[in-house]
């Protein structure tokens, strides 16, 4: 896919627009996974709009995103970017072969400390 | 049948590109009735104008169609121009062949061929207009100010130096507004109470100001040059003009558990107050709420203790009834309610604080007496978390906040912060923001002097999340530039609360029938041009009310309201606008459809004679129209069903007769 | 004489519409009978008249007289005339057919003519139907109308159970039967038909209308009669009676600006009307009794005295039966000139 | 009935209540009764008729009658009632001058439709059970009487007389069920096109006698727009597809939210339109978006289009609602 | 229904002048571009619409009609909007009664700052419209000849 495309196609599944970021930080401040992730959610919005797409679908931040929507919920300009981050997740595990984890693996990082809505969504990432 | 004069302008070339121009006037010249058509380059210009005139007087032209820009632009020009060469100025029609052809059409021959259409339009209601004489109407020579604010005290003051009385409608027992609330103002660092507290007192002292405190407009009715206003004064269960101010009633009251509203509710008063030892009046009022007396009729200390007698628990709610010439609205802001922002954990710590809040912690006369101390435990804080844009540049589907970004926290967070800083060395001050916006005079050397003199971390970022904990507010938020995300434990976090127009703005708009925005600010006439005007003649904004402001803004404003307000004033009459509603009474049935739809109450019914069939006399009860009162909405003519009432200017007729040009 | 049975009938309007437009009274959607042009399928109406009376085939509601054209300043005139086919109307009733009569000496004979309407006219054969129920509304007797013997047209026709039976009575409705699918009957087929409708007539309540108070000559007794008030104080003004009438003949002439044309057309006028010819100086008949008294001393009094006392009435009761407030010329007659 | 009203009118001339009485006078026929003035007990006596084809709406005449001098008794049905206050609230008659008789009605019947019925040359009535006895000229006839009541009467909206100075008989009460919208509603189900061809077919058929505009109450303008050469839309006969829409369109607007459905306009249409159908189709407009409105019901309620709320349907609500695409 | 070949249709937009008119000024200001088959008639609120002047456009061969005023609380003069809305709703449903194109009348606020949004709106009316064909049931023959 063009890099424009997968802005394109970003932005569709993301139902957001990141064009409307006002670059303020308030997901980044609100993200409880910030340090887990190597770009962050303010990043992700940023980077989705200059189209240095490749970089997020090879990133961490797409697998350790938790989707708690803790930056959606925060993010005053109604970007969401829980829902960018979604988007660039689907759209990397839609091609084809591009899965993070094959589901065997799963069981070996399974942690007891891992919240339920992560474990949920994992289940998302690792569908195909 | 008339004799018109067509004139095309070539608007330089943002016409000529794009339309025909010589094509327009050659087959406007074919049209029953034209008798004169050209085009020129500058039709407005001097030479274009002389043209016209010269044309009206050599071929004693009774209608003139200019073929030009928009007649919001140019139309009172022309019906000057053509006013001065003898012909009634409502003989004149503008085609729009700039802004509703060439600038949106590219292509010549179809610009050229809707010009003529639209020409033609013109050239058919011209052929029905009829000479049109404006009417007058006197002015009352007094002006009412809504709001005792900044904005209001300075209009007001501006307004009686000029000479006419003017009354002050303040809602709060005392003048001052928000204003008088601030501890220092930027970028200048001097007291407020120092700046604002003498012109209150001018105010209070002027001859030609009244101040109608506690109190509040009921009703509006009448137009420019000639509001009626109907106020209500609402008990305040003391006689104003008997009260002294001497604050013995305060001492004695026993009900002392009353949150005391000028300091945001950080500490007490007694129920019967007055609001801050500078207030104007300086008039003790009771607060019916907590009032033992008027509550439960058990009490009395005060009256008692009244040396004066100015205590009245039967005082009534009385309302006057006013005529003025013109009105202003000052009608100020607030801080939004910040019980949205659970992220900063606003309602569950007393030690985050809105920055007014703040404000008053700093200030000598507030709840601390100028020591900056914890709400929570009276310590002293020693890391200060300012978080910018609270509210403020959200998106219009956002639940909580504002769009538009509220001008004035960004110089105010940076005075908290130096001023944090200058009293308290020792006090780590945090300011998040997204932008700096210091745009103004000195103001951008001010915000630089926090950062480089007064050591203030300015971190890029937003704050995500504030947790009290262990006494301690955890705050954990973004650091963009180091792009990491920073925990700061801190003593206090003040939040800059976005700021939105008064409550009271939406139902007195509606009262006053001036407009507003989606945000309840007040439309201004233009937003560059008329920019202290309503839309409603006669009805003038200043300060906040009409958008976010600082102080030397909004005293520019209201200055700028009151030189209005005194241009209006000095007129002895009103010339109306002459396209204004004008019943048949031959045919009016005087069914009351008009009236019921007229939002100026410009109409009333009158019983009288008419000639009946074989000589004799009846009596009908028809429609009269007040030209001073009409605006010329034209709701009334679509709401009569024999069709008696006609709008002048835009008659059916000569609407019906634009339709059938264009459809033909 | 000719005849034809009714289960036949489609077979000879069939054969009629081959040569001619044949206009039939046909019910409507909302069972109202108006003359309509015939076509396949479509049932002549039971009804023993038509809402409209047949003079709109004549005299239509609206028609164009000229046409203009505007072209800048020019104007152009166009002749909005045209030819007319010929046409029959089947099933005219004695009474409209004799308003015919009341109406060619307006249009047709007296000077200026009216070329529209001449030009209808001639087209026209005319096949008048003999009454066999009339109502209680009837009061053609009065003017001489023999419900029984269907007079006035080209071709008299009469009804029974089986069958149609046609006499032609003029060269127009010989040239008419001939070649249509009828068969021979004698010349007194009729005469039982004839017989039976005479006998209702004699049970009609109006039959014994006394018109000896009005007619020619009769202005200046009846113009100031106090009953004319009384009488029009409930007219509502509407043109109901008017344009029911078949001997209504007033029309008033209108432009019509389309914009790209403007039309001359005439359209009915009824006196009833507020502004039945106003002029500039205002209305000549200034309240509705004037307007009233009109219609009816039109009718009753002016007409005859133009026309050899031939009263301009046929006595359909149309008005009757349509008029809102069942004002009509029955009471008229009947109050109008009994102060004396 | 008859007796009691002639009584009452009477006894109003006599005892110098009112100077008029405004009712219904015989006719030729059983059936054809004319509003009327009478002056006189004698008249009243003589001519005054009070049966089931006492239809005409009495309020109209009051507009002219109560400029006059003196006072006029009007009996009024309680469908002209709401008529008589539309016309109290828009100034045009002068209460003062009138003194009402409200009556019960049990529904008005129309000779029209006992003619659709197939009777012919009918002389004489009768009433027997809930059956009409006509005597004809070909013999005596009978139907069902609801076969014979007015459209208005089927669907009765209201036994109750909003106005009156005194009453005769019980007065009664709303009936808000009455299904008088139901016709409107299958109209709003058909297509488009099955709407156009329907309206098309009736007003196709309109003759522009004015019947309807005459005869109603809302429509006692000075002078009508389609009267007044200067309105621009003035039209003498319906001269094409256009005007017959245009004049009805226009009508049925003008009277809106003045319209108290009381049915006239169908009831006197020579060509018998159902033009209620128009009228019927603003008011339940009306009720649904605004509010249930009745005109006349009351003296003080603001008709719905010269009324608002800030938070009104917008006009694309057209697009959603009512009719099949 | 047929769409004629090329065929453009007549559109009439009333626009109040202290608003829409604007709102129309503005995109020309900006240069949005719009269909030439829209013409503006200038009214002085969107309450000064009698139904009257719709009928007459259809009568005189628009293919549609389309008002334009100040959103509903921004009237200049309060309350003409309202009103225009509630006339405009019940003038549309009668329409559609009768059995008339609705697509084919048509209310949109559009403030003086709504350039764009003036002209989208007439790009998506015209297209619409377009869509319809002429208009027909409510034309007047003799208007065309």
């Amino acid at each position: 896919m063009k890099t424009e495309d997968m802005i394109k196609e970003i932005t569709r599944i993301s139902g957001g627009n990141p064009a409307k970021c006002m670059k303020c930080g308030k997901c980044s401040g609100a993200c409880p996974a910030y340090d887990e992730m190597d770009y962050h959610p303010h990043q992700f919005v940023n980077m989705v709009l200059d189209g240095r797409i490749e970089e997020l679908a090879n990133s961490k931040g797409i697998i350790n995103c938790l989707s708690c929507f803790a930056c959606l919920e925060r993010c005053p300009r109604s970007v969401e970017p829980a829902r960018i981050i979604e988007a660039v997740r689907v759209v990397t595990l839609r091609e084809q072969g591009k899965n993070h984890l094959k589901p065997d693996g799963i069981p070996a990082i399974l942690d007891d400390d891992l919240p339920q809505q992560a474990i949920t969504s994992a289940l998302r990432k690792y569908a195909k | 049948m008339q004799r018109i004069g067509v004139f095309v302008c070539w608007c330089g070339s943002n016409i000529a590109a794009t339309v025909d121009v010589q094509a327009v006037a050659d087959a406007l010249a074919k049209e029953p009735g034209v008798v004169f058509a050209t085009n020129y380059q500058y039709m407005c210009s001097q030479t274009g104008q002389d043209m016209i005139q010269e044309k009206i007087k050599e071929l004693g032209l009774t209608g003139v169609v200019i073929c030009s820009c928009s007649p919001r632009m140019h139309e009172a020009t022309f019906r000057r121009t053509c006013e001065k060469a003898g012909l009634n100025p409502y003989m004149v029609e503008i085609a729009n062949i700039r802004e509703q052809v060439s600038w949106v059409h590219k292509d010549k021959a179809v610009g050229t061929e809707k010009a003529i259409i639209l020409g033609r339009a013109a050239i058919a209601k011209v052929q029905l207009n009829t000479p049109l004489i404006a009417g007058e109407s006197p002015v009352t020579k007094r002006a009412l100010v809504i709001g005792g604010g900044i904005a209001g005290i300075q209009t007001a003051l501006d307004i009686a130096d000029a000479g006419f009385p003017v009354d002050i409608v303040e809602t709060k027992p005392t003048i001052g507004g928000k204003m008088a609330q601030l501890d220092k103002t930027f970028p200048t660092l001097d007291c407020a109470a120092c700046i604002l507290t003498p012109k209150m007192v001018d105010a209070g002292q002027n001859d030609n100001i009244r101040i109608l405190s506690y109190s509040e407009v009921e009703e509006v009715k009448g137009f420019v040059g000639n509001f009626e206003v109907k106020i209500r004064r609402k008990a305040r269960y003391v006689k104003e003009d008997l009260c002294t101010g001497c604050g013995l009633c305060m001492e004695k009251c026993p009900q002392k558990k009353v949150p005391n509203e000028f300091n945001m509710g950080l500490d007490n008063r007694t129920a019967i107050y007055i609001p801050f030892a500078q207030a104007v009046p300086k008039v003790a009022t009771i607060d019916a709420n907590y009032c033992l007396m008027l509550k439960n009729g058990k009490c009395g200390l005060c009256s008692r203790n009244c040396t004066a007698g100015a205590i009245d628990y039967k005082q009534q709610d009385e309302f006057i009834e006013e005529k003025y010439g013109a009105i202003v609205v000052a009608t100020g802001f607030n801080p939004i309610s910040l019980d949205k922002f659970d992220e900063f954990a606003y309602s569950k710590s007393p030690d985050v604080v809105s920055s007014l809040e703040f404000e008053r912690l700093m200030n000598a006369a507030g709840p601390t007496g100028g020591t900056l101390l914890r709400p929570s435990d009276r310590t002293h804080p020693h890391t200060i978390v300012f978080v910018q844009c609270v509210g403020s540049r959200c998106d219009a589907s956002a639940e909580k906040g504002k769009e538009y970004c509220s001008k004035i926290c960004c110089m105010y967070t940076a005075k908290h912060a130096m001023l944090t800083r200058e009293k308290y060395p020792d006090t780590e001050v945090y300011v998040f923001y997204i932008d700096v916006r210091t745009p103004g005079k000195s103001f951008d050397e001010f915000y630089r002097r926090a950062v480089e003199q007064y050591n203030v971390h300015y971190i890029k970022g937003m704050v995500g999340k504030v947790v009290p904990e262990g006494g301690k507010l955890k705050v954990q938020a973004s650091d963009l530039l180091d792009n990491r995300q920073i925990h700061i434990d801190a003593d206090m976090v003040v939040l800059a609360a976005a700021i939105e127009p008064d409550k009271s703005a939406r139902p007195l708009a509606t009262k006053l029938t001036a407009s507003m925005d989606t945000n309840d600010f007040f439309t201004e006439a233009h937003p560059k041009l008329r920019p202290v005007e309503s839309p409603t003649a006669g009805v003038f904004l200043s300060g906040t009310c009409q958008g976010p402001k600082d102080i030397p803004e909004t005293v520019a404003q209201a200055g700028a309201a009151a030189s209005k307000v005194i241009g209006l004033l000095v007129k002895d009459k009103l010339i109306g606008n002459p396209c204004v509603a004008k019943p048949n009474e031959l045919m009016c049935n005087g069914c009351s459809s008009c009236e019921k739809v007229c939002p100026y109450g410009a109409i009333t019914y009158e019983d009288k004679p008419f000639r009946g069939p074989n000589r004799t006399t009846l009596i009908r009860r028809v429609a009269c129209v007040n030209p001073a009162v009409c605006q010329g909405c034209g709701a009334c003519t679509v709401a009569c069903p024999s069709g008696a009432m006609d709008l002048q200017g835009f008659s059916n007729r000569q609407i019906m007769a634009e339709v059938d040009a264009i459809c033909k | 004489m000719k005849k034809i049975a009714k289960a036949k009938i489609d077979d000879l309007f069939k054969a009629i519409s081959e040569k001619e437009v044949l206009y039939l009274p046909v019910d409507d959607a909302q069972g109202q009978a108006a003359f309509i042009p015939w076509k396949e399928g479509l049932k002549m109406s039971g009804d023993l008249n038509t809402v409209r009376s047949a003079k709109d085939l004549f005299f239509p509601q609206v028609e164009s007289l000229v046409n203009f054209k505007m072209d800048g300043k020019k104007l152009e005139i166009i002749d909005a005339k045209r030819e007319n086919d010929p046409f029959v109307i089947f099933g005219v009733r004695p009474c409209d057919a004799k308003s015919f009569e009341i109406l060619d000496k307006v249009f047709y004979y007296s000077e200026p003519v009216d070329s529209f309407y001449i030009a209808r006219r001639d087209k026209s054969t005319v096949v008048v139907l003999a009454c066999n129920e009339p109502e209680e509304t009837c009061f053609c007797q009065a003017f001489g109308i023999d419900q029984a013997e269907a007079a006035g047209g080209d071709v008299s026709a009469w009804e029974d159970g089986e069958n149609f039976y046609f006499k032609a009575v003029t060269e127009k409705g010989e040239a008419l039967l001939e070649g249509l699918p009828l068969e021979d009957a004698e010349d007194g087929a009729a005469d039982d038909i004839k017989k039976a409708a005479k006998a209702v007539m004699e049970k009609l309540p109006l039959r014994d209308l006394d018109l000896s108070k009005f007619g020619a000559g009769k202005t200046q007794e009846l113009f100031d009669d106090p009953a004319w008030a009384k009488l029009s104080e409930s007219c509502l003004g509407c043109g109901t009676c008017t344009f029911v009438c078949p001997t209504c003949q007033c029309f008033d002439i209108k432009d019509f600006d389309g914009g790209k044309q403007i039309r001359r057309f005439r359209c009915w006028d009824s006196c009833m009307y507020s502004d039945f010819t106003q002029m500039s100086a205002g209305q000549p008949r200034p309240t509705q009794k004037e307007r009233f008294r009109q219609r009816f001393m039109h009718k009753l009094v002016y007409y005859p005295d133009m026309h050899e006392g031939m009263f301009s009435c046929v006595g359909c009761g149309r008005c009757l039966r349509k008029c809102p407030i069942h004002m009509n010329i029955v009471k008229v007659i009947k109050t109008i000139g009994e102060e004396k | 009935m008859q007796a009691v009203i002639k009584k009452k009118a009477k006894e109003l001339l006599e005892c110098g209540t009112v100077d008029r009485v405004l009712g219904w006078k015989a006719g030729e026929f059983f059936y054809d009764l004319t509003p009327a003035v009478f002056t006189t007990p004698e008249e009243i006596d003589k001519d005054f008729v009070f049966s089931v084809f006492s239809g005409a709406n009495m309020s109209k005449y009051l507009i002219e009658e109560t400029k006059k001098e003196g006072k006029v008794a009007a009996f009024i049905k309680p469908c002209d009632s709401y008529s008589l206050v539309q016309l109290q609230k828009e100034h045009r008659i002068k209460r003062e001058n009138c003194y009402i008789v409200g009556i019960a009605c049990d529904g008005m019947c129309d000779m029209g439709l006992v003619r659709e019925a197939g009777i012919k040359g009918a002389t004489a009535v009768s009433e027997k059970d809930d059956k009409l006895v006509l005597e004809t000229i070909y013999g005596e006839k009978e139907m069902p009487k609801e076969k014979a009541l007015l459209e208005r009467c089927v669907h009765c909206k209201s036994k109750k007389v909003v106005d009156f100075d005194e009453m005769i008989g019980e007065n009664g009460e709303e009936n808000p069920d009455c299904g008088r919208f139901d016709e409107v509603e299958r109209l709003e189900a058909m297509t488009p096109d099955e709407r156009f061809a329907f309206w098309r077919s009736q007003l196709s058929r309109c003759i522009r006698c004015n019947a309807c505009r005459n005869v109603c109450p809302a429509c006692s303008c000075e002078k009508c727009v389609f009267d007044n050469p200067d309105s621009g839309i003035a039209q003498k006969a319906a001269a094409s597809d256009f005007e017959e829409n245009n004049f009805h369109i226009i009508r049925a607007y003008h009277v809106a939210g003045r319209c108290t459905d009381c049915g006239e306009c169908s009831r006197v249409c020579p060509q018998n339109i159902p033009l209620h159908l128009l009228n019927r189709k603003f008011i339940k407009d009306m009720n649904e978006l605004y509010g249930f409105y009745q005109a006349g019901a009351d003296f003080e309620t603001k008709p719905p289009i010269m009324n608002y709320t800030t938070n009104d349907a917008e006009p694309s609500v057209v697009y959603q609602r009512g009719g099949s695409k | 229904m047929q769409v004629k070949e090329n065929f453009t249709p007549t559109i009439v937009a009333f626009c109040c002048n202290w608003c829409s008119y604007a709102g129309a000024d503005l995109s020309g200001n900006n240069r949005l571009e719009y269909p030439a088959n829209v013409k503006i008639i200038r009214i002085p609120c969107s309450c000064r619409l009698n139904p009257m002047f719709i009928l007459r456009a259809f009568q005189r061969g628009a293919d549609g009609v389309i008002l334009c005023g100040c959103h509903p609380g921004d009237c200049h003069y309060t309350t003409g909007n309202y009103y225009a809305r509630r006339r405009m709703t019940l003038l549309f449903s009668m329409l559609d009664y009768l059995g008339i194109e609705k697509e084919r009348t048509r209310v949109e606020w559009v403030s003086a700052a709504e350039g764009a949004k003036f002209a989208q709106t007439m790009n998506e009316f015209v297209e619409a419209v377009t869509a319809l064909g002429e208009n027909k049931r409510l034309e007047d023959l003799r208007c065309k000849q």
